[in-house]
């Protein structure tokens, strides 16, 4: 393997992962602007799932099913599967808090007329 | 307020589609024992269906469709067939989800885990695509009426 | 020994603090609420009396606080003697509240009624606290059940004086908390046991910090100087309420915790090792001095009675930081001796605000020939609690005296002297104004209602009385003896 | 039967109830409050059986499905778990009679939706407490908040920029707890907690343990809203519905204060948070910063329901600092603090949306006529503030002592001065509030006030009235019988799951 593919089988993910982290956490802090903030959240979710998961990637695993037919795969073939049930769980939760965030900000945006912080706590007063 | 598309082609493919994808999205329940797929993706494949003909067609076509409420509901029965399977389950004297101990005479356990986990997976695939389809109708509502 | 009766000194309170609220709307019904349990509580407290003399006293153990602490309650003679100073003056201070609030009009007096009720029961429960978590929680809720009588006015002034009386009392809760979570830490146990509890080899260092911070929480509310600034202002409060809570509950209860923690938790014999008996003493000696001088600039009447008791008290805290025989039972004689004749002098100028709705002491000139049952109690009362024999203020200073040369504490005889002095000095204008200067022009000046001039008769002939007859009608001078004994006893 | 499935029943009641709402919403919408009121004494119920059942028996451990760990989901009730769930189910009961009296009209025409919501917090509140894994932990505590972003968004107004704040800190904290998961997984590729608890000691990777522990330990105090992590707090609860924000400020953050005992104590074991390791030493202080901190900002405050918040804030201090100092007396004070500081901040809660309903208002000049026109309320506003301040025999004295005396124990004199301080802080601010509710200032020195000012007798209806007197009671009674609490639950608990 050359360096960048050993780097990316070994600790690259992490490291992906936790650029990414960075990057949502920038994009809450830095912007006054509340849609930029959820965007900057599910970076930051997205980063949190993509760590996660690839610690169960695995090269040319396959699932861990037992096909009707018989014939099962030795153990060692398969993928973990149940960081990737975990994640799908994340996933959903992390759908329904866009889910809920959108809600709000639409109900904002429709009182307060604008996604920007500073507008919104303006026109509270 | 979203508005249908004007293009005859793009109304006429996705009516064309609504079928496709509603019968991939039942294959996708159904196929999820033995391989990737189950009640969760499926049920976001059904609601896609719906999110496309709203974008395609206009909020007032799907409005003829479906209602907020009718969706809320639906939502709810998904939701209600789940529970009501795993706590069937204790009334076979066994753990709540445990679907080797529903009380339906006469099957023997592996059939019972089989029918179980479809019932399970019905009830999330009818809620799942309901309430995608909810939060799609709710932020479609943009526009409508002023917040109080 | 187990028994059922020193819980049941805390009854009358407990139900007259439910029927009170509940009686609001019929004033006498109300009133002989507060009647009837001041009285019941009198007899359950009297009924204390003997098993204390002649033993450890009885006690109610009912459910645990804190894992090996149990709410309880011990009426040896230290209790014994505090609960029936409370439980008497309550009887009066309630006759004399139920005039003084009507003769005045007052508002809010199912609250007043209430929290007297509530704050009478709480100085009880101080009395008869076994351990310093109940002495704890009794002495908190006295500090809360009073501050809405300190702002009963509802006045800026009276507000801002209850924030003042709750930032010291509260303070000094917290330091007094401290202190028993320390003693648990320390020592292991909370119980109170004459002569002390803490182990002899227990570290110089820790003695010191403990002694700090109990003796700091009880000395806010015992008005040891320079924590005294509260109860000069706390006298806005209406006058009973000064009387009973200032002159006796409050304040006594502070004297009280400071006996007790000197006597009951350190010990003579360990606060004397640390040295922190001198310091104690210097800080009480310059009190009764420097509140004595003030009290002679005070033109108030209130003010300058607050000054009186400020220096008064200290009597009591310097006779515990000596901790001889002698000046132990002498503190404690003086608890009751104070409290009846200080009492005393309260009602008068509460009688005399309500007769005249004068305050001031220059004001006072010859009200003697119109009041003169008021300015005679308060005459008898001064003059006692200056130490005249064969008064009750003579009796206690006789004993501090004593107590104080016998324990070669020559600087303590010599103040306590001096201040004997003082109060002369500062009591005795007053009465003679009050004789021998021409009575002033208004002619409908009167005696107040009996309700009101009949505790004072009765309080300060009590003040008399307890100088003649120490014994009566509780045994105050036995039981302080014995409790003098049993705290030097266990050396 | 029931009693053998009481761990799960604990999460199933609810959340089956919270599905059934809409429905039962839809066709009879009268029956809205009867179902979510009845649902959640039931559920209460349930908890208390629950902790007679494990007091007698011992842990109950539920295996979800029939299948056993690892692979199935397991559901424990443990003795704190059990204290716990007494306490949020309780707490909630109350907290959801006192919504269904609450006839505000602006609220009329989301009930249904408000009730779903609250029952599905409750529901994933409940999960938290029974989850005996670390994942299914994150599960039901996205749950209990989604539910809880959606129904503070019901108010309106500035009730929706809080509630969207909210949901970016809230989510944050839960993604941070998420990674710290990732970490403990990685090491010992379980998560389940009694499995966690035999693997972590023996991984040797402490820089790892410790660096998960900080995550959940940031993640989780975020929903905990611990200085300097509140700044969602005081807005949520300003803004929210009244019944909301009384339902939710006592239970939501102690839920997650449970979550990382558990965490910490049950989960990385003795060997991490002990002995002023350096994470103990970041609680503890952290614990003390939010007490202090806390309890000066709501010092400023001039809204009833703000300097409540701020007042949870240092609270919740507290707790975190009973957690840092680590010792078995601290740890059963914080849990006492648990039980006290969600009686009392529900009572003084729901004092302030019955303020609200019917004095107007619950700015501190709103309270003026409190005293004389819904005196039992009143008297629930003191009894409440008094426990606050640590009066006894009011409970909240109790958790204070208990944790001074963890404090002098280790000898730690700064943080019992904290302890103390925060006591005085409390002091402070409670009686500027009841200065402002039971006094009504007079300018002169006139001693013949005229007749008390009129002003028609407002107390709030029984059914509000009903809960707070309830927890005023419970807050003595939990004051008289804490020695029973901590010698027969709190110190046995602690001792298993803790040292």
């Amino acid at each position: 393997m050359t360096g960048a593919a050993a780097w990316l089988a070994g600790v690259g993910p992490y490291w992906i992962a936790i650029l990414l982290l960075a990057l949502g956490l920038y994009a809450m802090i830095a912007h006054g602007n509340l849609m930029k903030k959820l965007i900057g959240l599910n970076i930051l979710q997205t980063a949190v799932i993509l760590f996660f998961l690839s610690a169960s990637a695995k090269w040319r695993a396959t699932l861990p099913i037992v096909p009707a037919a018989g014939g099962a795969a030795p153990p060692s073939a398969y993928a973990n599967p149940l960081p990737h049930a975990l994640m799908l769980t994340a996933i959903v939760v992390m759908v329904a808090t866009l889910g809920v965030a959108l809600a709000l900000l639409v109900r904002l945006y429709r009182r307060y007329g604008s996604f920007e912080e500073d507008v919104i706590l303006g026109r509270m007063e | 307020m979203i508005q249908g598309h004007d293009s005859v082609v793009v109304r006429t493919t996705v009516r064309l589609l609504m079928p496709w994808i509603q019968i991939f999205a039942l294959y996708v329940l159904f196929h999820g024992h033995g391989s990737p797929g189950g009640g969760f993706q499926g049920g976001v494949i059904m609601a896609s269906s719906y999110v496309l003909l709203g974008l395609a067609l206009g909020r007032q076509e799907l409005d003829r469709l479906i209602s907020e409420a009718g969706i809320l509901r639906w939502a709810a029965v998904g939701v209600l067939a789940y529970l009501v399977t795993g706590i069937a389950a204790l009334g076979g004297a066994g753990a709540l989800l445990d679907y080797a101990a529903l009380p339906v005479p006469g099957l023997p356990a592996v059939r019972l885990r089989y029918l179980g986990m479809m019932a399970i997976e019905a009830g999330v695939f009818v809620a799942v695509a309901a309430a995608l389809v909810l939060i799609f109708l709710r932020l479609a509502r943009t526009g409508e009426g002023e917040e109080p | 020994m187990p028994s059922l009766l020193p819980g049941a000194a805390l009854l009358p309170a407990l139900l007259a603090g439910l029927l009170i609220p509940w009686s609001g709307r019929a004033p006498n019904l109300r009133e002989a609420w507060s009647l009837l349990a001041a009285a019941a509580q009198c007899a359950v407290v009297a009924a204390l009396a003997p098993a204390a003399l002649a033993g450890p006293g009885l006690e109610t153990r009912l459910l645990d606080l804190s894992p090996g602490v149990a709410l309880a309650l011990r009426a040896d003679a230290l209790g014994v003697v505090f609960a029936a100073l409370s439980s008497g003056l309550w009887l009066l201070t309630t006759v004399y509240s139920i005039g003084y609030v009507r003769s005045l009009g007052e508002h809010a007096q199912t609250r007043y009624f209430f929290c007297f009720a509530v704050a009478v029961g709480a100085a009880v429960g101080v009395a008869l606290a076994a351990n310093l978590l109940t002495f704890f929680l009794f002495y908190e809720i006295l500090t809360v059940a009073t501050y809405p009588l300190v702002v009963h006015k509802e006045t800026p002034a009276a507000v801002r004086a209850g924030r003042v009386y709750l930032a010291y009392t509260l303070g000094a809760g917290g330091a007094l908390l401290a202190g028993v979570a320390a003693t648990w830490v320390v020592a292991g146990t909370l119980e109170f046991r004459p002569g002390g509890v803490l182990d002899p080899a227990t570290a110089p260092a820790a003695v010191l910090a403990l002694g700090a911070l109990l003796v700091l929480g009880v000395a806010v509310k015992a008005a040891v100087m320079p924590l005294h600034a509260w109860l000069p202002l706390a006298m806005i409060a209406p006058t009973p309420v000064s009387a009973l809570l200032h002159a006796v509950a409050v304040v006594k209860a502070g004297v009280f915790g400071v006996l007790r923690v000197v006597g009951y938790v350190i010990g003579p014999d360990a606060l004397a090792a640390v040295g922190a008996g001198g310091v104690l003493a210097a800080a009480a000696g310059a009190t009764i001095v420097l509140a004595s001088l003030a009290a002679l600039g005070q033109d108030n009447l209130k003010r300058l009675l607050a000054f009186s008791t400020v220096s008064q008290l200290s009597y009591i805290v310097l006779g515990a930081a000596l901790a001889t025989p002698g000046t132990l039972t002498g503190a404690v004689q003086h608890m009751v001796n104070h409290g009846t004749l200080k009492i005393s002098l309260f009602f008068c100028a509460g009688a005399i605000y309500v007769a005249t709705g004068r305050e001031r002491v220059s004001e006072l000139g010859g009200i003697g020939r119109r009041l003169p049952v008021t300015m005679g109690a308060f005459a008898v009362a001064a003059l006692a609690l200056a130490g005249t024999p064969p008064a009750a203020g003579f009796l206690s200073k006789w004993y501090l005296i004593g107590g104080a040369i016998e324990g070669g504490a020559w600087p303590a005889a010599l103040v306590y002297l001096s201040s004997s002095l003082l109060n002369l000095a500062y009591f005795f204008p007053i009465v003679v104004a009050a004789f021998f200067r021409p009575p002033p022009a208004d002619a409908d000046l009167r005696e107040p209602s009996p309700l009101l001039v009949a505790p004072v008769a009765i309080t300060a002939g009590a003040g008399v009385l307890l100088g003649l007859a120490p014994n009566l009608p509780v045994a105050f001078l036995d039981l302080a003896a014995r409790a003098a004994g049993d705290v030097l006893g266990a050396r | 039967m029931i009693r053998d499935h009481l761990p799960v029943l604990l999460v199933v009641v609810p959340l089956l109830a919270a599905i059934l709402t809409p429905l039962v919403a839809a066709a009879a919408p009268r029956a809205v409050r009867g179902l979510t009121a009845g649902t959640a004494v039931a559920t209460a119920l349930l908890a208390l059986a629950g902790a007679a059942r494990v007091l007698e028996a011992g842990t109950q451990r539920y295996h979800v499905g029939g299948w056993a760990p690892p692979w199935g989901i397991e559901l424990v009730l443990d003795p704190l778990g059990a204290f716990v769930a007494v306490v949020v189910t309780g707490v909630t009961a109350c907290g959801l009679v006192y919504a269904a009296g609450f006839d505000d009209p602006r609220l009329a025409d989301r009930q249904g939706a408000t009730a779903a919501l609250l029952l599905l917090v409750l529901a994933g509140l409940t999960g938290m407490v029974v989850a005996g894994d670390l994942f299914n932990l994150f599960v039901f505590l996205e749950v209990a908040s989604l539910a809880s972003y959606a129904v503070i968004a019901v108010a309106g107004g500035p009730a929706l920029l809080a509630a969207f704040r909210y949901v970016v800190l809230g989510s944050l904290g839960a993604s941070l707890y998420l990674l710290g998961v990732a970490y403990l997984y990685f090491l010992t590729g379980t998560l389940n907690v009694a499995d966690l608890a035999e693997r972590v000691p023996g991984a040797d990777a402490p820089r790892l343990v410790a660096t998960a522990a900080g995550l959940m330990a940031i993640g989780l105090g975020i929903k905990m809203g611990v200085f300097p992590l509140h700044g969602w707090l005081p807005d949520v609860y300003t803004h929210a519905p009244a019944p909301v924000a009384a339902l939710l400020a006592p239970v939501a953050g102690k839920v997650a204060a449970y979550a990382l005992a558990r965490v910490l104590f049950s989960v990385l074991g003795a060997g991490i948070v002990v002995d002023r390791s350096f994470l103990a030493l970041a609680l503890a202080w952290l614990g003390a910063a939010s007490i202090l901190a806390g309890g000066v900002l709501a010092l400023r405050q001039t809204d009833l329901r703000r300097l409540l918040a701020y007042s949870s804030v240092s609270q919740m201090g507290y707790i975190v600092l009973g957690l840092g100092l680590a010792d078995a007396t601290s740890l059963a004070g914080a849990y006492l603090h648990v039980l006290n500081h969600a009686l009392m901040k529900a009572c003084l809660f729901f004092v302030a949306g019955a303020a609200a309903l019917r004095l107007g208002g619950a700015r501190l000049a709103d309270l003026r006529t409190m005293h004389r026109r819904m005196p039992l309320t009143t008297l629930c506003l003191v009894v409440a503030a008094l426990s606050m301040i640590g009066v006894p025999p009011a409970g909240g004295f109790f958790s204070k002592w208990y944790l001074l005396l963890g404090a002098l124990g280790q000898e730690r004199w700064a943080l019992a001065a904290v302890i103390l301080a925060g006591g005085l802080l409390a002091v402070a601010y409670m009686f500027r509030v009841l200065e402002h509710a039971c006094l009504e200032p007079r300018a002169d020195e006139d001693h013949h006030p005229p007749a008390p000012r009129g002003g028609r007798w407002a107390e709030a209806g029984p059914a509000m009235l009903a809960p707070m007197l309830l927890l005023s009671a419970g807050i003595v009674a939990a004051g008289l019988g804490n020695a029973w609490i901590v010698s027969a639950v709190l110190l046995p608990g602690v001792a298993v799951g803790g040292r």
